[in-house]
């Protein structure tokens, strides 16, 4: 196991302790599970909360988004578990300033069942919550079924965008309905090249040959679409924005946003090589790019690979993407 | 024989015991075609359970509150929160009792199914616990005398089992195995099976 | 080779274009040979320029920092190769605002031979060049033979300290004094844990075991001082401190910068879990920490391992460290 | 017989045809403890100035410096940076002049190892091209004819390497094997045994 670590049992501990050690400015520990990251100055009384959570090994996903403009709190789990409930409560209620909020996470069936079940523990105290699910990965199931698809890179659109709602002064309803409308609007496709190891497992995840790939596996290395050779850069982005297309069809002068994101190990010279290609294809169908993002924004520890989302814009989607935001992975 | 607070201190300790001696088995049935950390769930929450038995407010509904939060507090596994979500839908119901008549067992575990079904968005028949529940349900309506209660429910999960044994599963993470699973009991179904038998106060 | 690229020998060409296609607000090429990356809005004619300029494959080093408060302008090459003269040369035109430039890089012969001789070739154009070089890895010489060091993640911050510098309106002796001042205070060790692939070779640099690391380990796989089995992070992160204190050590109340860096693939999860051992480590010495900086600052594609960086600040450093700057990569 | 740009176009012919043909055999020498691209370095650069070979100036200087800026333009590697640092030292004291005497070859020769040992702050004696060229400098000190002058060039450069063989490595890439390069070239001394070779017209 190619990690840096002590006893994999401690791994999300350690990792929170030096999260909040290095930047008190942005995050502190919430609450008595240890494992709730709240931003560390709380928003003022009436804005809208946000709270998300999810499985650890995906910095800057989920922890890593709280700050201004972005999130309030976050619950985290063991790596790639969900976090308890308890812990979701304990995030929701640091998150409530008086307006309620919104929880805004990946649809998996763990992080289900414990974001209703904290929804009804602090039912009993008066708070508020709204839910908006992301379900972006166009590999996990048709688009007739998008409701069953994964949670991926998508989500940090939608922390984005409804993390400036609820700064801008929005009332709950106002903020779900704009998170809803931007969850709706991003659709995303992965591929990996090489497995990570959960450190609990010690091992990889996944076997895969050294000159193979695998086109749409999802972040914890759930199976894709097809396995096979290792493609080159450019056939790779072809089929990813072919797919992407496919589910979501542009016409000319429409805006979008796109990442390309890395999962882990493909470094940022990889993702600019690609880029070209989705540039290309993006302007090729007409469509203006706003604000592209090139870099490592939703991870699956060192695992190679890397995925691509797409947000078509409107001008609410837009005004609140391009806001100021402010935490320790990501300014604007 | 009624159920108190008492009965249910004696059923925690038992069940405590049973999941620590399980640990491993319940890992391994789980890390066949999951993560493998069904073993831990059980151990954890049940240990969590036991910590607090000596204090089991005598208010029926209030013991089974704390039960679930134990389960909320030390898991965020779905078996877990399944448990926990079981655990609630009882303490709604008995908020304010003392005691339980066995016969009201059937009922208890079918509110406790109800919930976990609407929590969990599954539905009868997929190979999961709520099979389990629902087997317990059937067998002891009807059931007066607390040893009857008690056999019918350790027979019916085994029951259960056998008879979804052969059938692919269709939630949670074996579901992307669902060929494989078949011919493989539901890890949830044999925790249950575990823990009925350590409430039945019976041999596993 | 697990890497997304298309013919090896376009890999530098590819990355450039997506790069500057992703960020056209911050970067531009310059000149003739493509490989040259300039601010996309040049300085205001009077501030001393700043050019520097290695090898690729270490993003954001070198072209990402090219930016306000940063660089002017940089030369690179091929994967860990030198840029030619004729580049660094063509950097150099670019950066001058008619005040001289600063020729800020790593401690390599290749790079040496060739800055220096960019500096010839411009020298008739009546463009006044100093020279400032990084040579803070500890691992690579004794403390009595440092100028024969090797160039590491140091850079990072004599780019940030002495663009800073420029910035505020020094001179050329006043940028190339701090500059030379922040390159004097950094002392740098990494260890690795894996290789990394150089496009055009197709296969890992090096061999290392399933169970080894290498400490003091070079960024393009130099050799470094012990291979073997892999440690505990706490016992690396404090092998790589006392490295540090030998090196330079602390009294009470001095105040340091430290950078904890991934060298690719080791993800950000592992910086923290590091940095707790960090931070204990300079406080424990009365030290107080300014700034610090964990993530991936200085890379080798996809190389897993990391380097600590401390740089002990005076007034003038700390002031010029933590003044605004901004490029694609890092905003202060 | 007096070397002009002529002899020069010539020469130049004479060394891309070399180098294209020495491109494996050099790479791969280097490839033992280096990095493998002299061959690259060679190949590319004396193809950049065969390019510029037609349009050669008449002015010596000049002709030598569009030579030096050929192997600047086409490869960061140390050796085309020393080899552009010698022409251009050569460039500079023949600036103005179109025809020199071969006589002067070995003050010429002295000129570029001095510039190149100045860029790449070694010295003599440290199995480096610096080596070639002085055994160069000092064969062909006082020869006037052509003919004596290439023969004892390619001489000079063979005698070299032969008598730095089993002495380590201490510049450049394969410093860091030293041991393991005794017994082996230098690459950068094969490359200029080729070059001259190539230079003097005579069979590699
Ligand atoms: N949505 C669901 N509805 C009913 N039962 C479920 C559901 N999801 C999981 N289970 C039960 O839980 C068991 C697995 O529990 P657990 O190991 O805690 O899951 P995980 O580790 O994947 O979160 C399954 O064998 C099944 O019996
Ligand atoms: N500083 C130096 N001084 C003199 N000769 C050098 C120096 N550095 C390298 N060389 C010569 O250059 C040869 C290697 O050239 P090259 O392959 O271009 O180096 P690299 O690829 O490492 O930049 C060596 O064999 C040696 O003869
Ligand atoms: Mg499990
Ligand atoms: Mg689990
Ligand atoms: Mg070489
Ligand atoms: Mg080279």
């Amino acid at each position: 196991m190619k990690k840096i670590l002590n006893d994999p049992n401690d791994y999300v501990d350690e990792m929170l302790s030096g999260l909040v050690a290095a930047h008190p400015e942005y995050y502190r520990l919430h609450g008595e599970t240890g494992k709730v990251v709240a931003r560390a100055q709380s928003a003022q009384s009436g804005k809208v909360g946000i709270v998300t959570g999810g499985g650890s090994g995906h910095l800057p996903v989920f922890t890593g988004y709280v700050g201004t403009g972005l999130l309030d709190a976050c619950a985290i789990g063991d790596v790639f578990a969900s976090p308890s409930a308890e812990q979701i409560a304990d995030a929701l209620r640091c998150a409530n300033h008086g307006a309620g909020v919104l929880r805004l996470y990946g649809n998996y069936g763990g992080d289900l069942m414990n974001f209703d079940m904290a929804g009804d523990l602090v039912e009993f105290e008066d708070i508020k919550c709204t839910t908006v699910l992301l379900a972006d990965d166009v590999a996990s199931a048709p688009f007739a079924e998008r409701e069953k698809r994964r949670g991926v890179a998508g989500m940090v659109y939608a922390f984005k965008i409804a993390g400036a709602a609820a700064e801008a002064g929005l009332d709950l309803d106002g903020v779900t309905a704009v998170a809803q409308k931007a969850a709706d609007a991003c659709h995303s496709i992965g591929a990996a090249l090489s497995s990570c190891t959960v450190p609990q497992a010690g091992k990889p995840t996944f076997d895969i040959g050294e000159d193979e790939m695998e086109m749409g596996m999802g972040i914890h290395g759930e199976p894709g679409v097809w396995r096979g050779k290792l493609r080159t850069a450019d056939v790779i982005a072809e089929e990813m924005m072919d797919r992407l297309f496919a589910d979501q069809p542009l016409v000319a002068g429409d805006r979008v946003s796109i990442m390309v994101n890395s999962l882990g190990a493909t470094p940022p010279e990889e993702l600019y090589i690609l880029y070209r290609i989705v540039k290309a294809r993006l302007e090729g169908a007409g469509a203006q790019i706003v604000m592209p993002l090139v870099g490592r924004y939703a991870t699956s520890m060192e695992m190679a690979g890397v995925s691509f989302t797409m947000i078509k814009l409107d001008d609410e989607l837009e005004k609140y993407l391009t806001a100021p935001c402010d935490c320790a992975f990501w300014r604007v | 024989m009624t159920i108190t607070s008492a009965t249910m201190r004696a059923g925690i300790i038992r069940l405590a015991a049973a999941m620590e001696r399980d640990f491993d088995m319940l890992n391994s049935v789980d890390g066949a075609l999951g993560d493998g950390d069904l073993g831990v769930t059980m151990k954890r929450g049940s240990a969590t359970v036991l910590q607090g038995a000596d204090d089991l407010p005598e208010d029926l509904g209030m013991a089974l509150l704390a039960c679930a939060q134990a389960f909320t507090k030390s898991s965020g596994s779905s078996y877990g929160t399944l448990m926990a979500t079981g655990l609630m839908a009882m303490a709604k119901t008995l908020r304010g009792e003392t005691s339980v008549e066995p016969s009201q067992v059937s009922s208890l575990v079918a509110l406790a199914r109800d919930a976990m079904m609407a929590r969990g968005k599954a539905e009868l028949g997929g190979k999961t616990v709520l099979d389990s529940l629902d087997a317990v349900v059937q067998a002891t309506k009807g059931l007066n005398a607390p040893d009857e209660i008690a056999d019918a429910a350790a027979t019916s999960v085994q029951t259960a089992m056998d008879v979804m044994r052969d059938k692919p599963a269709t939630i949670g993470r074996a579901r992307i195995f669902a060929e494989k699973s078949i011919g493989m009991d539901d890890p949830g179904m044999v925790a249950m099976k575990q823990i009925i038998i350590a409430l039945a106060d019976l041999e596993a």
